[in-house]
């Protein structure tokens, strides 16, 4: 299947690049804390995307390791995230990340 | 889907089949569930429309096809039609997952192809399986939130609780069996449960008989805890919580009628017959016969009859598990939201917790169980 | 990968059955005109007091995200799981057995832990 | 001739449900698009011989970590964010969509021309690399204290947010 057509490694970074800017900009872009917490896990995911395209193109196994790693650790965080966001919410009735500025002690 | 032109043909065909086969069961498990709970509670059950009621469903079916489009105006369009859509998917994905016979083979052309009696197989179907069957809480939480209706989110977020949190029971429950046979692939695990019931023992091999070497031998807590699980998985009885008629109106579903409402049914018996097909090939052997399948194999005149007729060994244990999930609903009350959530997490997570460290303890020590 | 295009096609399938099921019911069945209490979200048949969303419990949010932290533990057990038996013919049992223990302790202790702080409580 | 429609249709579905995760203003959209855009990435998973981690994805992320996030936007009902979902500030909305902009620009110079400095072999499609149970060998191997790591931070997770979600004391006060 050598044609022209084929995949290559561009394709699959372009597509993880891509996604990492959309993730990058729903970060800064956004209002709603909880859609940035979507954004992280978009930037997470497009660097899962990297790792296992290097590894597999690399023929490393240590990308899909470190993805697993990275799946984790980023479920973790998302889960801990909204449980702030769940508490702040309860009290302040408020999602927005402009809010956020002037919680203090 | 193959690499030839009768290959891709065959295989969509078998695809389809299974499918079908799926779909059409339903009906049956309903006039099963009719008539079985009838039995039990010592009635007659549907017995007018046909020979001992059974077009009755078809009658049901035609009725459902005609009732009036509803959609409250207070519903997310979106959500609300997508949610019976959904409900279909994670059963039918994980059902073509699972071998339902031995492979065969078919001449065409002067060549021989070979087949598997499913539609596609994975290195690691039983990951995957897990992983189509947690989307199934999706179809929940939209038919509950895309209602618009309190009574819908509150019986959606209840069974989605109560989906999780008996998820981490059913997979911590598996880890003891995917010990004993190392392999994440169905088909490796019915060839493994083939013949007698054999193992090691402190380097002395044993070979016992009159018993198959049925995964239920090595992990029988293990198919206690699968078998608990999955009842509360498709949310049947006694974990029939998200439909509690008393407390809930109807569930997730309150606002749903017609075909729309049978799709949930059928996305239901779907999730039974998925559960049934893996409580089959983890632990009763799968397809396989546990006495006379080399013989038939030797009587029956071609590979593909003797695919047919095991998987109709295969059908036959699903049916009995199938009837099993009928029985206990008629016979067992139904748990407090609180006592359910305590037997998943305080009682049976714990319990699956201990088991696997068992089975690795003995497999450690035995330095081999099985295969 | 070569598993995938028939699970796209099984997926579609299933995707068309279903909305042709829905699309069907909707032609077939009687339109029937507008009354006010049909239309209301259904509530035992009496008029609903309550805003659509009342306030949810926060256990659940709690169960989601215990779930999340177990099912993930859960998971990185099951690649154990698989090789178990092949460290053991390899002659390392006592390595990968002590690796999993250290980890099974701490996933017991948290959930002790949860228990304990009655995190799990529902009443 | 497969291969490449697969990987378009995934692709396609990752990045159009990933703008659509930034862009809509209503935060169920939102995470419904998130949904569609951890299967597409799986989908490239599965297409780069790594099925397994395909799986996990799904498991974790479409599974577990999105019912969370469904599960706090229909509770707080967040409807929609108004008419405009964007944080916006005299200067820092420009500087953030001059940085953007910029990083765009710099990965797509970096993509669209030539790799240079690693040996991309294109391998074969049956090469067992991604297997499980290799994977499984090294990660714990040569992985082993990350991964005890891993069991450690887990532990912590849930105990911070179970204290979190106490409130003066009782667990669920009210």
């Amino acid at each position: 299947m050598q044609s022209s057509l084929s995949i290559e490694i561009t394709h699959y970074l372009f597509v993880s690049g891509a996604m990492f800017v959309l993730g990058l900009a729903g970060v800064l872009l956004r209002k709603n804390i909880i859609v940035i917490l979507m954004s992280v896990e978009l930037m997470l995911n497009a660097v899962n995307l990297a790792f296992v395209t290097f590894g597999y193109y690399l023929q490393d196994v240590n990308g899909a390791i470190i993805t697993l790693f990275v799946i984790a650790i980023a479920a973790a965080e998302a889960a801990v995230g909204l449980a702030l966001v769940v508490m702040i919410y309860k009290n302040y009735k408020e999602t927005n990340i402009r809010f956020f500025e002037h919680l203090k002690g | 889907m193959g690499a030839s032109g009768f290959e891709i043909v065959v295989n969509t065909i078998k695809m389809l089949a299974i499918f079908l086969l799926m779909v059409q069961l339903v009906p049956i498990l309903v006039w099963v569930e009719r008539r079985g709970s009838a039995y039990i509670q010592n009635r007659f059950g549907p017995n007018r429309v046909g020979p001992l009621g059974l077009t009755q469903l078809l009658a049901d079916a035609v009725k459902f096809l005609f009732k009036e489009e509803f959609r409250p105006p207070s519903s997310v369009a979106f959500m609300y039609y997508a949610a019976p859509v959904l409900a279909l998917i994670p059963g039918a994905l994980a059902f073509a997952a699972i071998p339902l016979s031995a492979p065969f083979t078919l001449d065409y052309d002067g060549q021989t192809y070979n087949f598997l009696f499913q539609s596609y197989q994975l290195g690691a179907g039983i990951v995957f399986v897990l992983a189509v069957s947690s989307l199934g809480a999706y179809a929940l939480l939209f038919a509950g939130w895309g209602s618009g209706n309190k009574y819908s989110l509150m019986g959606a977020l209840r069974a989605s609780a109560q989906m999780i949190s008996y998820e981490l029971a059913l997979g911590l429950s598996l880890v003891g069996i995917l010990m004993i046979y190392g392999t994440f692939s169905f088909s490796e695990m019915v060839s493994a449960q083939q013949g007698p019931l054999n193992f090691v023992l402190f380097g002395t091999p044993v070979v016992i008989d009159f018993l198959p070497n049925w995964g239920i031998f090595y992990q029988p807590l293990g198919f206690i805890l699968f078998f608990a699980a999955t009842f509360a998985e498709t949310n049947r009885a006694p974990f029939d919580l998200p439909e509690a008629e008393a407390e809930l109106v109807a569930g997730y579903h309150t606002e749903y009628g017609g075909l729309k409402m049978l799709m949930f049914y059928i996305g239901e018996y779907g999730h039974m017959m998925v559960a049934s097909a893996l409580l089959t090939t983890f632990y009763f052997g799968g397809w396989d016969l546990p006495f006379g399948s080399e013989f038939l194999k030797e009587a029956l005149p071609s590979s593909f009859i003797y695919s047919l007729v095991m998987h109709l060994v295969f059908m036959g244990k699903v049916l009995f598990f199938l009837w099993v999930f009928v029985w206990v609903r008629w016979t067992v009350p139904r748990f407090r939201y609180d006592q359910l959530m305590d037997l998943g997490w305080k009682t049976m997570l714990p319990v699956a917790l201990a088991n696997t460290v068992a089975t690795a303890v003995i497999v450690v020590l035995f330095n081999s169980v099985g295969r | 990968m070569e598993a995938l295009v028939p699970i796209l096609v099984l997926t579609l399938v299933v995707a068309t059955f279903g909305s042709l099921l829905v699309y069907v019911s909707s032609i077939l069945g009687p339109k029937k005109h507008y009354t006010r209490t049909k239309y209301m979200p259904y509530e035992c048949g009496l008029p609903g007091t309550e805003s659509e969303t009342t306030n949810v419990s926060v256990r659940y949010y709690l169960t989601a995200i215990l779930f999340i932290v177990f099912d993930i533990e859960i998971l990185f057990m099951y690649p154990w799981a698989l090789t178990y038996r092949d460290f053991i013919e390899a002659g390392h049992g006592a390595y990968i057995f002590w690796v999993m223990f250290v980890f099974i302790a701490l996933f017991l202790f948290g959930l002790i832990w949860e228990i304990r702080s009655k995190a799990l409580e529902w009443d | 001739m497969a291969d490449i429609v697969v990987f378009y249709i995934f692709a396609g579905i990752s990045l159009a449900a990933a703008a659509g995760v930034v862009f809509h203003p209503n935060p169920v959209v939102s995470v419904l698009h998130l949904v569609a855009a951890m299967v597409g990435v799986s989908g490239l998973f599965f297409t780069l011989g790594a099925p397994f981690i395909g799986m996990v994805q799904i498991l974790v992320y479409a599974g577990a970590v999105i019912i969370l996030f469904l599960f706090v936007v229909m509770i707080f009902d967040l409807k929609t964010d108004g008419k405009n979902p964007f944080t916006y500030g005299l200067v820092t909305h420009y500087a953030k969509l001059l940085f953007i902009g910029c990083l765009t620009g710099l990965l797509l110079s970096k993509l669209l021309f030539k790799l240079d400095g690693f040996e991309f072999q294109s391998p074969d499609p049956l090469a067992p690399q991604y297997e499980v149970r290799n994977l499984a060998k090294v990660m714990f191997t040569d992985y082993m204290f990350m991964f005890e790591v891993l069991g450690l931070l887990l532990l912590v997770i849930p105990i911070g947010a179970v204290a979190l979600s106490r409130v003066r004391g009782g667990t669920h006060a009210e």
